[in-house]
């Protein structure tokens, strides 16, 4: 208990349309142990950045955390109220947002959008906190702080914005950080900088949960994966053991899609069909309707995760057939 | 660069900004894209590669240089005498979401082209055109009347595709048509765009940020950094024996989807991008160059015969 | 078909069927309506009332057995009765009347020079937002100046010239109203112009005048639909304000804000004189703008409440 | 960047003043189409044609169009605006003082509004979709929708005549201008607390709230710290642009309520058929309502870091 920073169970979170409700998040577990850094991967609208928003308490109305729980540190999250809330949100845990050009306040120095941090949990003077500021500003890898601590966001560049988001996360020495889609807005030189940032950061100690479509930053940073569809948690493993042996036809269909752009092979592979309508699933597994292994079983009835190796869980029919081990 | 089947000579395009200042989007660019092959132009946001693409089709017009197709020149042509060339011509856009009017049906989408060219003679042939067009790309014939709301990414892009086909046209610029879709659907696109190249002999000009990608569909690649060419050449040529500094810093930020390559050291570029407004002197790439000299600030490298590629470094020549 | 590149298929939304839409327009006014059912009652409401108001101006002369210029003086400044249901004036007259017939003026003087506003100053607008340049800059200095004028500043000095007359007053408003639209569906013209859609368009060769008909005047209807919704309302009070003032509508002719002026007087003895006329411009006026305001809020133009 | 704020300053003020320049040919054009002779008019039907034709000629009547413009603007610039037909004085003398008073009265007026407004339109967007909301949202469109001389009316009814609070008209002190305030700023405060409303629901659903939000503060923090800065540059241009409107509309509640200012003058020259004193008024308040454009350019450059730096 104590080893793990985040312990997430049965988390689901639903939008309440006037199509009824739709459920972003449908029975989600997972762990975070301390030091670790686990990926959350998918397609767009499989509800990861979802799980991220319900750790953080920022699910936003129609949406509302329906049931499960979430414990950080071995304190509960999904009970406490906003002002609670508010204490362990910056100090506990943090996040990084994937649009860096939104998500600094465009009016404000970002210096002073850093210092707030501290400002908010801690009593230090003025020139301690603005002296820890600037610490963190070079700590993430910028040049030339004092002249960056009084620039407004647009005038620094995207790579540049993204440390600016990563020091204010980080300037508490959060046990967690949730990185969702950090480089997904970037360049590619820009981007392997960051990963390369948060490699780092990982090593200080710090747990990270990174959120991303792309199996590249997954791969690089990430020690244990979840795989989500449609809501769930479709397949979880270690990072290699899931690189070498997906189980899951729809983990294998993005392995297979990713990898075969390296092949030499002309045509390539794909999967089928687009991701589901969430709000209008089909009853049984999700994914059947772009399975090409799918049996009569996976219409009607929804699997379960089942563990099918060390730390390999998977949720699928196929565990009951021969296919699998 | 004769048997080019568009060539571009020594294009610029300025963008002013006000009275005294201008971007400098695409700064001297001279390339030839040969009949039949696709010709990736890669870089990072900024570089000019979109405005490159939107030159060499004559979307926008250059300030200074010229582009030929089938060797005539198609730049600074009044609008009759260019619209043929237009037919040649054309474009898919990134955004499949952002390039379609919202308020057209499918048929008007892809008809748009045919009834602006006066290709079809009555309204049935053009019907059948669109019908033609849409099972090519892939689209169920009877989303005929639908709006493009109703599509997935994946599927407008496939009517961005149509349209671009409509007029038959001999090359088509893919300005990044696969970045804005996930892996699985990105895959059906390009899987589409080459079975079309086959069948229809066509030539791309494929602007990406994705090597991958590139590497994939490309037969050579063109890598630009602030609006200037730093290499040219054959794919595997580029990405195996990259020469350039910027080359292969670029290949050395791809993040490989394998856990056990962790351990590879990834190329980290240093610094801050030049801004394309202010560009550094000599070299645009000096300052952000480990290699780089006094030779590079006081002379602009030009493009030099490198194995089967061209390359714009100083280090080669020494 | 090839399974690698397999179809993707689209779930369509429930209150989509699968059928083919009948037609574009048709189908949007439904939604807009149902929307408006759903989420603003009372901007269907303002729609009823105002198709009330509608009505009630056509037929007048049928709705009641007085004429707007009964002068009836022993029946002068009598309250409401079953007789006159809103009471007579000063002049023996029936406010109920002159109220129908008062409202001939409101909704012609709100809707027609509306009308003729949005139609120049759309066109206006979006060939200064299309073409640019220096055209571009003269439109809008032109439009500047309109504007540096108080509408009911520059009505009234126009009334001053040119004398008072409906004619007189649809030049007016049009004169004034043209600038404000053709501002607005100018930015609406710069925004829509950056869509890579337009730039398809132009790539393909389309004209200037077919892209400003096919693609940007679609697009730019929201927020012409809402501009005129907001516009009648500011007409009307415009017309009342001016006639108030004495300088809109003569009598004897009936006018809401004429009747408010010339009821003022009696105010103490006789507060009905001013009662009635007051609450049909208020009504009319709120109608108009809740159902701009329902409007704005389904069609979604971003456009700023003003 | 520095001399880029100048040029772009400068340019502002250029375009100012061409459209002053407009405002006022197209004031001294319109005035000139009357048909028939206004010192005739003016004069009445007694006149004799001797009489009209040396009025006229003193006046500048009989010269071209252009000459008489340039003779009209020469002056102007000199602080002379010729005089009254109808009350014999100087025209700056007569929009002096009434502009004094309709100076008060909008600063008054846009007291009310503003403070009323913006606290009521904070209030609907933090309870958005409450019945608070909707209520306030309600009033405020009633603000826009009610005619001016209907409030004014209506406020002089209740709390002048019947329960003798305020002074029904004219101004003897600031008891005065209480109703005329309420009555000219009401249909602003409606449109400034409507503009707040949609402005800060909308700068909250901003990506940077969450960033504040992750950060750790609350709600209310979130609102005043980062939201209402960037919720209050566009009202800032509103009330910029509102604040030259009250100076110029105020013709019906100064009518109403009897206040000698610009509007109520402006009433009289017409009825009057004084052009010198319509040309005066009218050109006062387009130059009121041009500077008020430009302030509220200004106010919005000086607020907005991203324009400031003309980015």
């Amino acid at each position: 208990m104590l080893n793990s920073t985040l312990e997430v169970s049965h988390l689901c979170t639903s939008f309440f349309t006037d199509r009824g409700e739709v459920k972003a998040v449908d029975d989600v577990s997972l762990r975070v142990d301390k030091g670790q850094v686990v990926g959350i991967v998918g397609e767009s609208g499989c509800g990861k950045s979802m799980v991220a928003r319900s750790v953080m308490g920022l699910v936003k109305k129609p949406g509302k955390i329906v049931g499960g729980s979430i414990v950080l540190n071995g304190q509960e999250l999904t009970s406490l109220d906003d002002k609670e809330l508010c204490e362990v949100r910056g100090r506990d845990v943090s996040m990084v947002f994937q649009e860096p050009m939104t998500s600094l306040n465009p009016t404000m120095r970002v210096g002073r959008q850093v210092q707030e941090v501290v400002a908010i949990h801690e009593q230090v003077s003025k020139e301690q906190a603005r002296q820890r500021t600037l610490e963190i500003l070079s700590a993430v890898g910028i040049p030339e702080v004092e002249a960056r601590y009084d620039a407004y966001p647009h005038e620094l560049s995207g790579g540049l914005r993204q440390r600016v988001m990563i020091a204010m996360a980080m300037i508490m020495r959060p046990s967690l950080l949730i990185a969702d889609e950090p480089t997904t807005a970037l360049d590619a030189t820009v981007e392997a900088q960051i990963i390369a940032l948060l490699k780092r950061l990982a090593h200080t100690g710090t747990s990270v949960l990174i959120i991303s479509h792309n199996l590249g930053v997954i791969a690089q940073l990430a020690d244990y994966v979840y795989v989500m569809y449609a809501g769930r948690i479709v397949e979880k493993a270690d990072v290699c053991e899931l690189f070498d042996n997906p189980l899951h036809p729809y983990t294998h269909g993005l392995l297979g899609a990713v990898s075969s752009l390296r092949s030499q092979s002309k045509v390539l592979q794909t999967i089928p069909g687009v991701v589901p309508n969430l709000a209008n699933l089909p009853a049984g597994c999700s994914f059947a309707p772009r399975c090409d292994r799918c049996m009569a079983a996976c219409d009607s009835v929804r699997p379960e995760l089942v563990t099918v190796g060390a730390g390999h869980e998977l949720c699928c029919h196929l565990t009951k057939g021969v296919d699998v081990l | 660069m004769s048997d080019g089947l568009l060539e571009a000579y020594d294009l610029v395009k300025d963008f002013p900004l006000d009275r005294k200042r201008c971007v400098h989007a695409v700064g001297g660019v001279s390339l030839a894209v040969n009949a039949g092959e696709t010709l990736a132009i890669v870089g990072e946001s900024g570089c000019g590669k979109s405005t490159l693409g939107r030159l060499l089709i004559g979307a926008l017009p250059p300030t200074s240089g010229e582009v030929r197709f089938r060797g005539h020149t198609i730049t600074g042509l009044k609008e009759k005498d260019f619209s043929p060339y237009r037919r040649q011509l054309q474009l898919i856009f990134q955004d499949p979401y952002a390039s379609l009017d919202p308020r057209m049906k499918v048929r008007d989408l892809i008809a748009e082209p045919l009834v602006t060219h006066k290709v079809c003679a009555t309204k049935d042939e053009v019907t059948q055109r669109v019908l033609g067009l849409m099972e090519s790309v892939g689209i169920p014939l009877d989303y005929l009347n639908r709006y493009p709301h109703q599509f997935s990414g994946g599927q407008r892009q496939r009517i961005g595709i149509a349209r671009a086909l409509a007029l038959d046209p001999a090359l088509i610029v893919c300005d990044e048509p696969v970045s804005a879709l996930d892996v699985s659907v990105q895959n059906q696109i390009l899987n589409l765009l080459n079975e079309l190249q086959e069948t229809r002999g066509l030539t791309y000009v494929f602007i990406s940020h994705d090597l991958s990608v590139v590497r994939h569909i490309s037969d050579r690649v063109c890598v630009m950094f602030l609006g200037k060419v730093m290499e040219v050449g054959p794919t595997e040529e580029v990405f195996h024996k990259a020469r350039h500094p910027y080359t292969q810093f670029l290949l050395g930020s791809v993040l490989l989807p394998d856990p056990h390559q962790r351990g590879r050291q990834m190329r980290l570029l240093e610094g801050e991008p030049p801004s394309p407004v202010d560009p550094p002197s000599g070299c645009c790439f000096r300052t952000r160059c480990p290699y780089a000299t006094e030779l590079c600030a006081r002379q602009e490298p030009a493009l030099r015969k490198a194995g089967d590629a061209a390359v714009a470094c100083h280090r080669l020549t020494e | 078909m090839d399974p690698s590149t397999g179809f993707d298929v689209l779930p369509m939304a429930e209150d989509e069927p699968g059928h083919v839409p009948a037609s574009a327009a048709f189908d949007r006014i439904a939604y807009v309506l149902r929307r408006l059912a759903r989420d603003h009652k009372t901007a269907i409401v303002s729609a009823v009332v105002i198709v009330l108001f509608v009505l009630g101006a056509v037929f007048a002369p049928v709705l009641t057995p007085y004429d707007y210029n009964d002068i009836n003086l022993s029946q002068r400044l009598s309250p409401p009765s079953l007789e006159h249901l809103f009471g007579t004036d000063e002049g023996g007259r029936d406010i109920l009347t002159r109220m129908l017939y008062g409202s001939r003026v409101s909704l012609i003087i709100g809707v027609v020079p509306t009308l003729l506003s949005i139609a120049a100053g759309t066109l206006i607008g979006m060939v200064a937002g299309y073409v640019g340049g220096k055209v571009d800059t003269v439109i809008m200095r032109v439009a500047d100046v309109v504007m540096s004028f108080p509408s009911m500043l520059l009505a009234m000095v126009v009334m001053y010239t040119l004398g008072d007359g409906t004619i007189n007053v649809f030049f007016t408003m049009v004169l004034v109203g043209w600038a404000g639209i053709a501002r607005v569906v100018r930015s609406e013209t710069l925004k829509l112009k950056e869509r890579e859609y337009v730039e398809a368009a132009r790539i393909m060769g389309v004209r200037p005048t077919r892209i400003m008909l096919r693609h940007l005047l679609p697009n730019c209807l929201p927020t012409i639909i809402v501009l005129f919704t907001l516009e009648v309302p500011s007409s009307i009070l415009t017309e009342s304000g001016l006639s108030f003032l004495g300088m809109g509508v003569q009598p004897p002719n009936a006018s809401w804000g004429l009747m408010v002026s010339a009821g003022r007087v009696f105010l103490y003895h006789a507060p009905w004189l001013c009662f009635a006329p007051c609450l049909a411009i208020m009504v009319i006026v709120l109608a108009f703008n809740y159902l701009g305001d329902g409007l704005r809020d389904v069609l979604d133009p971003h456009l700023q409440s003003q | 960047m520095r001399g880029n704020a100048t040029t772009s300053l400068l340019r502002r003020l250029l375009y100012s003043l061409i459209t002053i320049v407009g405002v006022a040919a197209l004031v001294f054009v319109l005035l000139r189409m009357v048909p028939g002779n206004p010192v005739a008019t003016l004069l009445g039907e007694r006149a004799d044609a001797e009489t009209v034709e040396r009025i006229s000629s003193s006046l500048g009547l009989d010269k071209p169009l252009p000459v008489q413009f340039a003779d009209y603007v020469l002056g102007a610039l000199s602080g002379d605006f010729g005089e009254s037909f109808t009350l014999g004085k100087p025209v700056v003398d007569l929009i002096g003082p009434a502009f004094m008073n309709t100076l008060r009265l909008a600063i008054a007026a846009a007291l009310v509004a503003w403070v009323v407004g913006i606290a009521c339109g904070l209030f609907a967007a933090t309870h958005k979709g409450a019945l608070v909301d909707r209520l306030f949202m309600g009033i405020s469109l009633l603000g826009v929708s009610l005619p001016v001389f209907m409030v004014a009316m209506l406020l002089q009814y209740v709390f002048a005549r019947y329960l003798h609070w305020l002074p029904v008209a004219g101004i003897s002190d600031w008891t005065g201008y209480v109703l005329p305030a309420i009555a000219l700023g009401w249909g602003s405060a409606g449109s400034v607390a409507r503009l707040v409303r949609s402005s800060v629901i909308e700068e909250l659903q901003q990506d940077y709230i969450d960033t504040a939000r992750a950060k750790g503060r609350t709600k209310r923090q979130v609102l005043v710290l980062h939201a209402l800065r960037n919720a209050m540059l566009p009202v800032i241009t509103l009330m910029a642009m509102q604040f030259s409107g009250l100076l110029s509309g105020a013709f019906i509640t100064e009518t109403v309520f009897s206040i000698n200012g610009i509007g109520r003058l402006s009433v009289q020259a017409i009825t009057g058929r004084d052009i010198p004193l319509l040309q005066g008024t009218t050109l006062l308040i387009a130059f009121v309502i041009v500077m008020g454009n430009l302030v509220a350019d200004l106010l919005y450059g000086i607020s907005d870091p991203r324009v400031r730096k003309g980015v």
